[in-house]
């Protein structure tokens, strides 16, 4: 397939990610809009980690090219897993105290 | 080595200051060390250990090439003979009050000498900044700890005026430091400087409002009023004896010959601004009521005078200007003397209630008019050839500038001479029945200040002579 | 991409799907039967010889009853919670060679619905998805029981995935490649990997054993504690789906084992390639079947031999038991298969 | 990398602690001598007694800047745990644990100061971060630091997002994560929205980069997080960390955003950037009431400042973004350290405290001068070298006078502090105060003064 | 043989079409469920009572909400694990390649193992998988 159709996939699940953020008010549903830009990110990776393999960088040019795409794609399942746990961690936290995970809550704790 | 214990005394005293216990103590030590270091300044003036003694330079921050290289010259020994002169004067004026923290006081002022003593020694352009800095922030303190009731505001608006003109001023000098081709802050290098017009004028703007802030030139002037009116009477003395003359330093000495060109592209603004001044003071100043506030007043009209002398680029009246900063500060100190004595001893300093002083405290009273007279520029007294040098100056610039600024010295004598009236003459009021002869010590402070203010009348020549090199410095450039 | 391939995958499909579910039904059968025995009674045997027709029965019955869908419960999650279960049961299957290949029809076809180069990956993601049967379960019920019990279950079968994971590596670190054709393929022609790996394989039994919720590791439904754990509130085909789920991934579990450890459809001692393509794959389906219902009874038997653990033995046999163990396996292996290479 | 390797290393060491040492008091001590140990380390490390030799593939570079930074971050930790170590007990029994998390968090920082690979990048900018988080919100019953947290957590992994979604398009425009691009035969001549895609993955990263430096528009998180998060690790969090974030910012300037100048004009955005966050963390900080939050809006006002270095990339920007950060890392562990001895956060709560605490009255007026950029102190030579480095490129020259006249402005509410401690009346309550706390503030006071008379003994370093 | 170039060989083969019968499969798989759903609705009876859908819990009258913060025990269990399956999502591809890596890579997993135990340690120690309390 084009690397477009994959650039422009990953655009869209992006866009909703970052629109979920910054729209939703459930810290759990913007934790997983977070996921999914990230999941965006990891799609575009090894697509254009494909393309750049299929063009030939590979042997050519640089050692490692497009391969170093997928390394990158494996730390970023790592930090996110990380992240994953101090967010839960966070979010449940916050929900034994107030029993919420709208974060319009906390808006009116201030003060 | 004398420049540099300048520095040094009263730095190192003004720490120790700090710790000591009594007020005995402070009040001793710190007039000790002011005494010592205007004995200094005298070897310095006279150069009694050679010439060579009177500089001092070594490396300071080799990376940007900035050096701790400190000298004296003609203007700077007159202005450290200033200084050394002031603080004593000040700390005997005020012996007899008492200051609560009064090591933390005396300590402070010491410091503030010492940052002073710096800004008329440096020749290296960052050191300058720095000592400019440095004698903000005790002088912050002093007002704002020992001031009048409104103290922490209008200390406040203060510190902020001539905090934002010294951080344009640096904006000035980095700028000025990157076109020299030499890397170097140094006094000579940057007298080699030579800046495009629009870069010299940009520059120009940046060191003068700086210096405006500090004199006061007249729209930059608004802190001060309120600033001497709060301020504790010491500090008061020091700041319109001492410290407005960093700014006229400053345009001697580090805009003058650094920036010709754009010192005649402005002048004609600058002076309209100090006659505007000078004018908008005098006329103030006859409609106050304040003590405090009139002497103000009179401050920044005669600043501004010495402001529009300098720009008229005459010789005369540079000379002139040299001899009155000298002059302004001995007869501003004594005046606030005055003013101070009248205050501590009467609670109040409203003219409207003060009156017959004459007849309680003669010598006062006496001593009071040689002050003021030498405040309105008779003759015989040291102010009178000042300000006639600079006329000359302004007269030789455009005869209108100077008459319309002569008409404010005929307003000066309208104020100063209605302050002596309603102060010390008529009947007695309420307030001043119970008022006693002013303090022995006191009287002698002010006894020097008028042998001062009269030897220099009758004799300004040596003081001529001093600042005759950094005249001619300072105009070689503006031509 | 033809239409041939096409038809020969959904048929493929079918045909192992339909397998599976028939399988899955008579292992309740099965399961019933093997109870009696070792409890010395009769089991099922009123429909049809033997019983034989009971499973038949039961599901006929699960599908005809009331469905009900509790109010306070959240009916797009309750729904959606035995379906995903059914669903992910049904799934796994895809990547396991069935058997060689047969030709039919002038076709070679080949006896795995998709040969994948990351089966056992794939085969792991699917499983993972399990959870969320069980989990959305036991929440969409609204019911405390139910809710403990999927906690219970979530957190039982996501510990037991790890040391099941790291069990593989060693089995990896051996065969050298993710696909289970190959693997099935370097069997055939070598060893079993029984034989290099009876500690990984051991691990991988256990854990198979508490992902597929079988007693002794059924605490998700475990009946004296919880009432039927998760699916209490369940009932006609849904509670059908999650009983049946289980037994399909007991099933699939078994063809999985059978793969990774005991050579698929491999019979020893025997050289296909002597025997007709056809003939050579039949017999490798059956005997990967025979393999498979070993392993099924064996699941039984040991259901009905142990007691169940308590929670705290689980957790803890999971996390401090096989975890270190699968490591230790691991880097045994990886040592003694380098230091041989050399 | 002995600083990388051996942080990572106390880090756990510090964890075995929190079960192998039974008092509490001594954990504080030991993570004391971790912290020398590594900065002695490190401080070998830049005169190349490397203790682990290690193939990086040119995913890390050290240079001398990085390592000086790395001092300058340990050293200011160590001060930090020095100082403020005992109130870092105060927080549930996890004392070790917080240590734990500290020493990752400079393992973070010494990746970031020497990355040369955005994949190091990204993975320092995430050790540096996720540790935070969690001390973020480690006054578990405080709903104030549950809140700071969980904005903390979300607006970081949403920045990690962006930088994640920059990094793979300028992985798409150039075809490789390496710092410096070999242009020429790399590039995927056939896409020719190559560059479209660098450049617009450089904007989504430094958009992310902005959110961690807090620089406006994207600060909005800043003042809740450190004014919820506790006392002690806001300090940590707004010096270290941050001169953290622009030291990873000024290396992906110094290549990436120069070698695409041509493209976009960097500088503008920039300027633009630098403006609203000065005015922003200025304009804002002067109607806070509380110093806490009031201290959180000037980190932002500060980060305007070194964002200079960013415009200007040359010599002096990077001398003055070590200088900035070591001036404001200790100025402010200093304030912060007197801060959290205080019962009320107001302004009000500091009324008088030079009659009661005279040396921590004095002391802060050194930190808040520094801070305000006075001469004698560090501050001074901060501020000094950001304006020199912009004025030494000869353009923006408005941007150094809007600069300066937001300097002007950050005196009022610095100086808010030494009014209310000085010349106002009132009676402060402040937790016991012990000797060995004074002399550490009289301490961090004297390097301040020193910084601010000789800044030369920290800058030789990057030169000898 | 460098990392990536193994990683390279290793996925030579391999393209989207040998997922499609996957794809296929999970389309009949789903259309399987989702037509026993719908059977399953309709032809069974339908005699709803207030009774029969008010939630059944053995017949134990309920109290409240069941959805209520359950043991952090739990939710300890899936933060550990989603940290430790990463970590072992790590060592497959090391295992895919072990043999070309040799024991320089050997040494190198054994690093990473080291770092796993030390968390592995640490939170036995700390006390996160005590279930006996």
């Amino acid at each position: 397939m084009p690397i477009q159709y994959y650039i422009a996939l990953a655009a869209c699940l992006f866009c909703i990610g970052v629109t979920g953020v910054l729209t939703r008010r459930n810290a759990i549903i913007i934790f997983m809009c977070i996921e999914l830009m990230l999941n965006a990110v990891n799609l575009l990776l090894v697509a254009f980690s494909k393309m750049n393999i299929s063009a030939g960088l590979n042997k050519a040019v640089v050692a490692g090219a497009g391969t170093d795409a997928q390394l990158f794609v494996f730390f970023i399942m790592v930090v996110a897993a990380a992240e994953v746990s101090v967010g839960l961690a966070i979010i449940v936290m916050m929900y034994r105290n107030i029993h919420s995970v709208d974060i319009n809550f906390l808006n009116r704790l201030k003060n | 080595m004398i420049a540099l214990l300048l520095i040094l005394i009263p730095l190192i005293s003004g720490l120790i200051t700090f710790f000591t216990k009594s007020e005995r103590d402070a009040k001793s030590l710190s007039l000790f060390a002011s005494i010592l270091t205007l004995a200094v300044s005298f070897a310095g003036v006279y150069s009694l250990f050679g010439a060579a003694q009177n500089a001092y330079d070594t490396t300071w921050l080799s990376f940007i090439g900035a050096r701790f290289s400190i000298g004296l010259d003609g203007m700077s020994k007159m202005l450290c003979l200033l200084t050394g002169i002031a603080f004593p004067i000040v700390f005997g004026a005020v012996y007899g009050n008492t200051y609560k923290k009064s090591n933390s006081f005396y300590a402070l002022m010491l410091l503030m000498q010492a940052g002073l003593m710096g800004v008329f020694l440096a020749t290296d352009c960052l050191l300058f900044y720095f000592f400019w800095e440095i004698v903000l922030i005790p002088a912050y303190f002093l007002c704002s700890i020992w001031g009048g009731e409104k103290r922490i505001t209008v200390t406040f608006k203060f510190f902020v005026y001539t905090f934002v003109g010294s951080l344009l001023m640096l904006v000035g000098i980095l700028y000025m430091y990157f076109k020299n081709p030499e890397h170097s802050f140094a006094l000579q290098s940057f007298y080699h400087i030579r800046l495009s017009a629009t870069d010299e004028n940009f520059v120009f703007c940046l060191f003068f409002i700086a210096f405006a802030i500090k004199m006061p030139v007249f729209p930059f002037h608004t802190w001060q009023p309120d600033t001497y009116e709060q301020a504790p009477t010491a500090v008061t003395m020091i700041l319109s004896g001492v410290m407005v003359k960093m700014g006229l330093f400053g345009v001697i000495r580090w805009v003058l010959p650094v920036m010709p060109n754009a010192t005649a592209h402005f002048s004609q603004l600058i002076i309209i601004l100090s006659v505007i001044g000078m004018l908008y003071a005098s006329l103030i100043a006859i409609r106050q009521d304040d003590l405090k506030r009139l002497i103000a007043y009179s401050s920044i009209a005669h600043i501004g005078l010495m402001c529009a002398a300098i720009f008229s680029n005459q010789q005369i009246g540079m000379q002139g200007v040299m001899i009155q900063m000298f002059n302004h500060g001995i007869n501003v100190i004594g005046l606030w003397i005055v003013a101070d004595a009248i205050e501590t001893q009467l609670g109040t300093r409203k003219f409207s209630e003060l009156g017959g002083l004459a007849q309680k405290a003669p010598a006062l009273a006496i001593l009071l008019v040689v002050m003021a007279l030498a405040n309105i520029a008779l003759p015989l007294t040291n102010a009178f050839v000042g300000e006639f040098m600079m006329f000359n100056g302004l007269f030789r610039y455009n005869i209108w500038v100077a008459v319309i600024g002569g008409i404010s010295i005929i307003l000066a004598a309208v104020y100063t001479l209605n302050m002596i009236q309603k102060t010390f003459y008529g009947n007695t009021s309420i307030v001043t029945d119970g008022a006693m002869e002013i303090s022995t010590g006191t009287k002698i402070m002010l006894v020097i200040l008028v042998v001062v203010v009269i030897i220099l009348g009758v004799y300004p020549e040596p003081m001529l002579q001093l600042t005759n090199d950094a005249v001619q410095t300072a105009l070689a450039t503006v031509k | 991409m033809d239409w041939a391939l096409i038809i020969e995958k959904l048929v493929l499909i079918a045909i192992i799907i339909t397998a599976s579910l028939v399988i899955a039904m008579y292992a309740t059968y099965g399961e019933r039967k093997v109870a009696a025995w070792m409890q010395d009674r009769r089991g099922p045997n009123r429909a049809g010889p033997f019983g034989i027709l009971q499973p038949l029965a039961d599901g006929m019955k699960l599908f005809f009853k009331e469905e009900i869908i509790p109010t306070s419960s959240s009916k797009f999650l309750f729904i959606l919670g035995p379906s995903l279960a059914m669903l992910t049961a049904m799934m796994t299957c895809a990547v396991v060679p069935w058997g060689g290949h047969l030709e039919l029809f002038d076709r070679k076809i080949n006896l795995q619905i998709a040969d994948v180069n990351v089966a056992i990956l794939f085969v792991f993601a699917v499983v993972s998805l399990g959870v969320y049967g069980i989990m959305i379960g036991g929440w969409a019920s609204n019911n405390k029981f139910s809710l403990m019990a999927a906690m219970r279950g979530a957190s039982q079968v996501i510990s037991y995935e790890l040391p099941m994971g790291l069990a593989l590596i060693a089995l990896l670190m051996i065969t050298g490649s993710l696909s289970l054709r190959e693997m099935v393929d370097k069997q055939i022609t070598g060893h079993w990997n029984i034989l290099y790996q009876p500690l990984g394989f051991l691990i991988f039994f256990v854990c198979a054993m508490a992902e597929c919720n079988r007693a002794p590791f059924d605490l998700p439904e475990a009946e004296n504690e919880l009432n039927m754990g998760y699916h209490q509130e369940y009932s006609s085909m849904k509670l059908g789906f999650y009983l049946f789920a289980e037994y399909i991934n007991m099933f699939i579990s078994s063809a999985i084992m059978a793969t990774l450890f005991f050579g698929g459809y491999d019979v020893p001692f025997l050289n296909e390639s002597t025997l007709s393509p056809n003939v050579a794959g039949i017999i490798g389906i059956v005997a990967f079947l025979g393999k498979i219902f070993i392993f099924i009874f064996v699941f039984m038997w040991i259901r009905w031999t142990l007691p169940r653990f308590r929670y705290d033995q689980l957790m803890n046999l999971g996390w401090k038991g096989l975890i270190p163990l699968a490591l230790v396996n691991m880097v045994i292996t990886g040592a003694v298969v380098l230091w041989l290479n050399n | 990398m002995n600083a990388l390797i051996l942080s990572a290393v106390f880090g756990m060491i510090m964890m075995f602690c929190s079960f192998l040492v039974r008092n509490r008091g001594s954990l504080r001590h030991i993570a004391s001598v971790g912290l020398l140990i590594l900065l002695i380390a490190n401080i070998a490390d830049s005169y190349t007694h490397t203790l682990f030799i290690i193939n990086t593939y040119g995913m890390l570079a050290f240079s001398r800047f990085g390592y000086l930074f790395n001092s300058i971050a340990i050293g200011s930790t160590l001060i930090y745990v020095l100082i403020t170590g005992k109130e870092i007990e105060k927080y549930g029994r996890y004392t070790a644990e917080y240590f734990t998390l500290i020493f990752f968090v400079l393992c973070g920082i010494s990746m970031l100061s020497s990355y040369n690979n955005l994949l190091t990048l990204f993975l320092g900018i995430e050790i540096m971060s996720i540790p935070l988080y969690i001390l973020t919100g480690s006054d578990k019953r405080n709903m104030k630091s549950n809140e700071a947290a969980l904005k903390y957590f979300l607006m970081g992994s949403f920045s990690t997002g962006l930088m994640l979604m920059g990094i793979a398009l300028t992985y798409g425009g150039t075809g490789t994560f390496s710092l410096e691009v070999t242009r020429g035969g790399v590039m995927p001549v056939y896409l020719n929205v190559a560059s479209f895609l660098e450049i617009f993955g450089l904007l989504f990263l430094m958009v992310s980069m902005a959110f961690k430096v807090s620089a406006a528009p994207f600060h909005f998180w800043t003042p809740d997080v450190y004014d919820g998060a506790p006392s002690v690790f806001t300090s940590f969090m707004s010096t270290i960390v941050k001169a953290a974030g622009f030291i990873a910012l000024i290396k992906l300037f110094d290549v990436r955003m120069q070698a695409t100048e041509k493209a976009i004009d960097w500088n503008l955005l920039m300027s633009i950037i630098i403006v609203a966050t000065l005015l922003v963390g200025n304009v804002t900080a002067v109607f806070q009431q509380s110093v806490k939050r009031m201290l959180a809006y000037s980190s932002i006002a500060q980060a305007g400042f070194m964002l200079f270095s960013l415009m200007s990339l040359n010599d002096t920007a990077h001398e003055g973004i070590i200088f900035y950060a070591a001036a404001y890392s200790i100025a402010t562990i200093g304030i912060f350290a007197v801060l959290v001895k205080m019962k009320d956060y107001t302004f009000e709560g500091y009324n008088g405290l030079a009659k009661t605490q005279p040396v921590l009255a004095a002391t802060n007026t050194i930190f808040l001068l520094s801070l305000a950029g006075i001469p004698l102190t560090a501050g001074f030579f901060a501020k000094y070298l950001m304006l020199a480095a912009l004025i030494k490129t000869g353009t923006y020259l408005w941007l150094v006078v809007v600069g300066v006249l937001f300097a002007a402005v950050s005196v009022y509410y610095y100086f808010r502090v030494i009014q209310a401690m000085y010349f106002k009346e009132g009676n402060p309550e402040t937790e016991i105060i012990t000797h060995s706390f004074k002399w550490g503030l009289i301490f961090i006071a004297a390097i301040v003064i020193l910084l601010g008379i000789f800044p030369t003994s920290i800058l030789n370093w990057l030169y000898f | 043989m460098s990392i990536p170039h193994i990683l390279l060989d290793a996925q030579a083969t391999g393209t989207t079409y040998d997922y499609l019968p996957i794809a296929i499969q999970l389309i009949f798989a789903a259309g399987f469920v989702a037509t026993m759903m719908f059977l399953t609705h309709f032809f069974g009876p339908k005699r709803k009572t207030t009774d029969k859908l008010a939630t059944f819990a053995s017949g134990i009258s309920t109290h409240g909400d069941a959805r209520q913060p359950m043991a952090i025990k739990y939710f300890l269990v899936a933060i550990l694990f989603v940290l430790f399956d990463v970590e072992v999502i790590f060592f497959y591809p090391y295992a895919v390649n072990f043999r070309g890596l040799g024991w320089t890579g050997f040494t190198e997993i054994l690093l990473f193992l080291a770092f796993f135990l030390v968390g592995f340690i640490y939170i036995i120690k700390r006390g996160a998988l005590k279930w006996e309390d």
